[in-house]
């Protein structure tokens, strides 16, 4: 890893020039009082200063909707295969969103490559930032917390005076080469790192009170748990969580007819485990019927299913699904109930 | 002589539910019902009880053509109760939102509901293809409206931002720049639209009607004002129950209304009529152009009216947006303090004026309230105008008659949908 | 072979077949698809031979019982056409009030002269077959529904919440505005319009097929809605569900 | 990255185009669609299954109903139950659609070799049985004795009946039908499909059960199969759920950590016994 030094002005001048020479720059901005990821139409629409977006970045990757195929019907009918794939600078991606792209490049990369995925990622860079946890974060407990390394092509930490920047790709260091102005990073800047690390791990509050390595063999016991019962009481089974989490890619299909009945496109649009009816068949059964079954089956999802197919927590706690769960039901809660159980059951 | 009776069960291309009958003997109309068999739907009882907030998104329920006007009518008759005074960046947001309403409404009661009259079709349809050059601006026009509500309003129909105390959303500046321009382009369909309701045959007919309008001092009044009428006297908003005299005839089937005589009319028509100074310079040339000048008596002639202020509104919205774009857009949010206490809102909806009169208690909620829609305001005035029409149709066969008949009642543009004060009942 | 198709409208606000003549140059496309037979706000034209029949409004009087059951006779679909027709929408309102009471205030001593019933959704008379949900209907769902109608398929309703699509337009919720919100509760299908707009969801669009009101009452509370409050809330539209009551 | 790239080059969500040669109704609700490939056959196994696009209406998976030693191309026996099938259901014979697949795993045939089986069909699990019984039945050497359950809820509802009669008569066959009600006309049995295994003789040592039904089926039919003797690792089933890619994406299809579309839709019962999503 190559690490390099920017001036606070410079990183300013930096982005300034991204947005005037690269196809599209995207970033947090602010929104109601909350921050998104859009696009920047100068360096001042850019707030660094935030917790986390409504949406994940993942939007860029997977959006909330996606043509696939376009067709005209007709004998035989024309279809054109369609993958979109915009080039695009994301600025600002926190490391728990990095994990996250690095969880979605696993689930759409795994055996049949999702084309589409894979072409927009391909058209994206992304440039991550440190962040500012809150109440709701829990990053430090899955391993979240730290940039995942070959997941960003430029990273950058406030360190001060100065900011660091993490080189990752071959993509990261061509564009700071050609529009910045950066220095080597002496040993004062790796300490300033260090600190600035130690100091946000200080800052995260929220955890789970186990190795986060132990939970699939935690929830292999707790299926039949009371708590979900509880859970599936106060669920709304309204899609929040699996909406704004940045691993969660379930997702439907359908075509669009245009008004004269001869064209359209067969689209993909997100879906959510939690809503009623993801699981029912014609004939109208429904293989989680209950809600209860429903958040059981996203936590497992997160933290066994995924987990044990790629080695690691598919949540990374982001702590999105608190913040917009009206229920205030939380990964946090959750699992260190389940633990607290299952200790209680052991003694 | 003529006799025959017509009955006209629902008059068509008219919003809402009207029954038009009469008995034509010796040419002389002895008996003309102008029923309304639209349900009750009982609004005024329905918002007791409720958060003052809730009665502009529950009224504007009452009628979906005029929605935007109830909910206007309702946020100033709230607020003056409560004792809240908006913004002038508020006020004047709503005045753009009003008059995308009245383009959105009148173009679709010229074009739509009248004009295939004029030319004589059943319906728009068939003019899709005879004549879809002048369909095709119609539907330019109507589809400008249209995103001009949802623009400012949040939706067409039922508006989302327009609430108590203020926005809940402002349009971007990008976008109101984008308006202007989209309106100020439109200005060409606008003077062709008057070139071709010039061209069209309104029958002549004319009885002297008092016309009612609100009027303001400094502009063409569209949200509060004075009641002013045509025949010289100006009423207080307030004391809107002196001048709008609300009553139920035995023959009638609706609660109708009377000024200073046995009826009056309010609409497009009674505005300029009232207000014909305020006239911007295009809605002049409009008015000259299709022979309106006040006081007009011909109630054919509503529709050219319509068009008249077609051309006033979006000459007007320009200078709005230019007004807002000078000040520069605030986020001011739309806290209110409600106090208890009485207020009237007094709006001009396409079909004329609409009142709100709400009392809210120390809780903020409605404790009463009184709406007065146009359309129940015209009754009366349908009703003499018939009867004025029929013996001046000597000679003509029933069908002209029962056409000319339901040409009238159509001129009106009423909207009985909207039945706060509509009611069946059965004579016995 | 075009579909003949007819509208029409019982106790409402007519805004939801205005969202037909809104669809503009649509319309104009829609109208080279079907054969419109009649449609009293918009022609003078009328034939009976339909078979699709639009209907929109709740049934209010007894008299308009017999005019629905014969649209169902004629109709071999019948598409509830907004939330009046589709869930008895605003209109229902008033079921929670006496009769007597909601004459009373309205009309005075003349009182007796009407004919009212509760208000009620179509479904409460006849069968109906699709239904585009909303006050007013969104123009969008409804090209879809007639769509669907015209390539032979059931037209299906999303079962999901509008928070789905309030989080997919990237709102910011108004639970953290300070605000409530039927929008858990609501189905979908309007793009949350009105969150998206700043306002709050009313429920227009009538609660999902299983809505859990229970954990949604109890979220209301936690945020200062009084029990008055939360009544007021689930009888505005979804006045007649059994969670209003 | 510098120009925005619309490449027309490999999706995972284009299928590959085929054409609707014939079309045969088998009851009210079912048809049987025969389907070839432009671009040359499907190279399937038994019980696996493609996805299928009529577009404007979207995609269904459906599995194969004919075996692989089937001469030509393929089959597929369709429900009516919504906006693909229904357009399915409406197509004519040289109809264009469009073909993602084979998908999944189908039974495993070499596993099976030189065993007795036992298939259990109910309702429209006999559309993916089909697709073994017709490879056993071309390579009837290679199996032991097969038993045939067929069951349905009523004889109008039975698929394939004019099948049964050939099958029964390849040697060391028994086919056994049932509806669980009569109508006029009915001479067979009647009741439910575990009705029938008082009848049938199974050799748990040598026999493979394989068992493909609606949900409600399986509880009885495995219990029925179990009380036979037949070991957990030797009973096969099929399994149906929600599907919208067939490739491991959507996330619909998956029962616990397990997706139907990648590792099913046939399973060993040993498989999916402790899941409790499973059946
Ligand atoms: C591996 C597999 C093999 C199958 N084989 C066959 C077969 O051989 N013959 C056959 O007729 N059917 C088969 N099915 C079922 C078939 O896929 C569904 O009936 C079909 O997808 C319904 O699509 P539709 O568009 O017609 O219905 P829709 O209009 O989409 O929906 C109708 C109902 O089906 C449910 N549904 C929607 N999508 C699916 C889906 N992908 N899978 C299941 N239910 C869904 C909906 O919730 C709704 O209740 C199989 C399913 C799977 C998973
Ligand atoms: S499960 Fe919740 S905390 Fe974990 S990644 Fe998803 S949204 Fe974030
Ligand atoms: S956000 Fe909360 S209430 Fe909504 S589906 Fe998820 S767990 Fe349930
Ligand atoms: S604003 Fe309403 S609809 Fe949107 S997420 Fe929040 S509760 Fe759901």
């Amino acid at each position: 890893m190559t690490l390099r030094v920017m001036e606070k002005g410079d990183l300013a001048s930096f982005v300034e020039r991204l947005i005037a020479s690269e196809p599209g720059a995207v970033g947090p901005v602010r929104k109601d009082g909350k921050h998104v990821f859009a696009r920047l139409a100068s360096v001042e629409d850019l707030d660094l200063a935030y917790t986390t977006t409504l949406l994940p970045p993942k939007k860029y990757l997977f959006p909330p909707q996606e043509t696939l195929l376009r067709f005209r019907l007709g004998a035989p009918p024309v279809v054109e295969p369609v993958l979109e794939a915009p080039p695009l600078v994301v600025i600002g991606v926190h490391p728990c969103d990095l994990r996250g792209i690095w969880a979605t490049d696993r689930a759409f990369g795994d055996d049949h490559v999702d084309t589409n995925y894979r072409a927009r990622r391909e058209a994206i860079t992304l440039i991550g930032a440190d962040c500012l946890p809150d109440e709701h974060c829990f990053c430090t407990s899955v391993g979240s917390h730290l940039p995942e390394p070959a997941s960003f092509d430029l990273f950058v930490t406030d360190i001060g005076d100065a900011v660091t920047v993490e080189i990752g790709s071959e993509r990261g260091r061509a564009l700071l080469e050609r529009y910045a102005r950066s220095r080597e990073a002496t040993a004062a800047d790796l300490a300033g790192l260090q600190k600035r690390r130690h100091a946000k791990e200080a800052a995260v509050k929220a955890r789970l009170n186990v190795d986060v390595q132990m939970l699939p063999l935690l929830l292999e016991s707790v299926s039949t748990s009371p708590l979900w019962e509880q859970l599936g009481a106060k669920c709304l089974s309204c899609g929040n969580c699996n909406l704004v989490c940045p691993t969660c890619y379930c997702f439907d299909v359908g075509d669009l007819m245009q008004l004269n009945l001869e064209e359209g496109e067969r689209i993909r649009r997100w879906d959510g485990c939690t809503l009623v009816d993801f699981a029912t068949v014609a004939g109208g059964h429904n293989f989680r019927r209950e809600a209860k079954s429903r958040v059981r089956h996203r936590y497992y999802r997160k933290f066994q299913y995924l987990m044990t197919r790629y080695g690691r927590s598919f949540c990374t706690g982001c702590g999105r699904c608190s913040r917009s769960c009206l229920a205030h039901i939380n990964p946090p809660e959750t699992i260190n109930a389940l633990l607290a159980e299952a200790e209680r059951e052991e003694a | 002589m003529t006799s025959f009776d017509v009955n006209v069960h629902y008059v068509t291309r008219v919003e809402g539910h009207g029954n038009l009958k009469a008995r034509v003997r010796d040419g002389q109309l002895e008996e003309c019902r102008w029923e309304v068999p639209e349900a009750p739907r009982f609004f005024e009882a329905m918002i007791r009880g409720r958060a003052y907030h809730e009665a502009p998104p529950i009224t504007s329920r009452i009628c979906g053509i005029c929605s935007i006007g109830h909910t206007l009518a309702s946020i100033q008759g709230i607020e003056n109760a409560i004792g809240f005074v908006p913004s002038e960046q508020t006020l004047l947001l709503r005045t753009l939102l009003k008059h995308g309403e009245t383009v959105q409404s009148h173009i679709l009661h010229a074009y739509y509901l009248a004009a295939p009259d004029l030319v004589g079709a059943p319906s728009v349809v068939p003019l899709a293809t005879s004549h879809r050059e002048v369909v095709l601006r119609a539907v330019r026009l109507h589809r400008l409206a249209n995103e001009w509500c949802d623009l400012i309003g949040g939706r067409t129909t039922h508006p989302i931002r327009a609430v108590v105390g203020g926005w809940t959303r402002l349009p971007t500046v990008e976008e109101l720049r984008g308006l202007r321009q989209r309106i100020s382009e439109a200005l060409p369909d606008v003077e062709a639209t008057v070139e071709l309701f010039r061209a069209l045959p309104f029958p002549a007919f004319e009885r002297e009607t008092e016309y009612l309008a609100l009027r303001k001092p400094d502009e063409y009044a569209w949200y509060g004002g004075d009641i002013a009428s045509t025949d010289g006297d100006v009423t207080p908003l307030p004391q809107y129950r002196s001048k709008v005299k609300e009553f139920i005839v035995p023959h009638s089937t609706a609660k109708r209304a009377k000024g200073n005589r046995s009826s009056y009319a309010v609409g497009a028509l009674a505005r300029v009529n009232v207000n014909y100074d305020q006239l911007r310079p295009l809605a002049k040339q409009a008015a000259d152009a299709l022979g309106i000048r006040p006081v007009t008596c011909n109630p054919y002639l509503n529709t050219a009216a319509q068009v008249v202020e077609v051309a006033h509104v979006m000459e007007d919205s320009l200078d709005v947006i230019d007004r807002l774009l000078e000040r520069g857009l605030r986020e001011e949010g739309y806290a209110v303090q409600a106090r208890p206490g009485t207020g009237v809102g007094g709006v001009e909806v396409p079909r004329g004026t609409l009142y709100h009169e709400y009392t809210i208690d120390a809780g903020g909620r409605i404790t009463d309230a009184n709406l007065i829609i146009p359309t129940g305001q015209n009754h009366q005035n349908i009703e003499d105008d018939l009867r004025a029409l029929v013996p001046t149709l000597e000679g003509k066969s029933r069908e002209e008659i029962t056409l000319a008949m339901e040409m009238l009642v159509r001129a009106y543009d009423p909207c009985i949908s909207c039945s706060t004060h509509l009611l069946e009942v059965e004579f016995v | 072979m075009r579909p003949k198709v007819a509208v029409f409208d019982f106790g409402c606000c007519e805004g939801c077949q205005l969202q037909l003549v809104n669809l503009e140059e649509a319309l104009l496309d829609l109208v080279g698809l079907v054969d419109v037979r009649q449609w009293r706000e918009a022609m003078s034209e009328h034939a009976d031979d339909y078979e699709i029949a639009l209907v929109e409004g709740s049934i209010t009087r007894e008299s308009e019982i017999p005019r629905l059951e014969a649209i169902r006779r004629q109709a071999k679909v019948l598409v509830a056409l907004g939330a009046c027709a589709h869930t008895g929408g605003i209109n229902a309102m008033k079921n929670h009030m006496p009769m007597e009471q909601a004459l009373e205030i309205v009309y005075g001593d003349k009182a007796r002269w009407f004919d009212t019933i509760p208000a009620r959704p179509l479904s409460a008379y006849v069968p109906v077959d699709a239904a585009v949900p909303g006050c007013p209907v969104d123009r969008q769902e409804l090209v879809e529904v007639v769509k669907a109608l015209l390539m032979g398929v059931t037209p299906a309703l999303p079962t999901y919440p509008v928070c789905v699509e309030c989080k997919m337009a990237e709102n910011v919720c108004v639970f953290d505005l300070g605000l409530t919100c039927m929008g858990p509760v609501t189905r979908a299908g309007c793009r949350a319009r009105c969150p998206s707009n700043g306002n709050r969801c009313l429920g227009c669009r009538g609660l999902v097929p299983e809505p859990n009101a229970n954990a949604h009452k109890e979220i209301l509370a936690e945020h200062g809605r009084t029990v008055e409050d939360i009544l007021a809330e689930y009888r505005m539209f979804v006045s007649s569900a059994e969670v209003a009551q | 990255m510098s120009t925005p790239l619309t490449r027309q080059i490999e999706s995972l969500y284009l299928g590959r185009p085929a054409t609707v040669t014939a079309v045969r109704t088998l009851t009210d609700k079912e048809k049987l669609f025969d389907v070839e490939l432009a671009d040359g056959p499907l190279g399937h196994e038994p019980g696996q299954f493609v996805e299928v696009s009529v577009f404007g209406y979207g995609e269904a998976p459906i599995s194969v109903a004919s075996s692989p030693t089937a001469p030509g191309g393929f089959q597929l026996c369709v429900r009516n139950v919504g906006r693909v099938t229904g357009a399915l259901h409406r197509l004519e014979p040289g109809a264009m659609i469009a073909i993602r697949g084979p998908f999944g795993r189908g039974f495993p045939v070499d596993r099976m070799r030189n065993r007795d089986i036992l298939f259990v069909a109910g309702g429209l699990g006999l559309a993916p049985l089909r697709s073994l019984i017709g490879y056993v039945m071309d390579r009837r050497s290679e199996f032991g004795h097969v038993t045939i359950l067929v069951g349905a809820r009523t004889p109008g509802e039975l698929l394939f009946n004019d099948e049964y009669a050939g099958w029964a008569r390849s040697p060391d066959t028994e086919v056994h039908v049932t509806v669980d009600r009569a109508a006029e006309g009915w001479t067979g049995h009647v009741g439910v499909i575990t009705t029938l295994f008082p009848r049938i003789q199974v050799d748990p040592k040598t026999t493979t059960a394989v068992i493909v039904g609606p949900p409600v089926m399986y509880r009885f039919a495995l219990a029925e199969t179990f009380a036979k003797g037949v070991p957990e690792d030797q009973v096969y089933v099929s399994l149906e759920r929600r599907m919208k890619c067939g490739v491991g994406k959507c996330g619909h299809c998956q029962i616990n950590g397990i997706y139907v579309c990648q590792k099913g839709p046939v399973f060993a019962y040993a498989e999916i016994a402790g899941l409790e999503e499973a059946l």
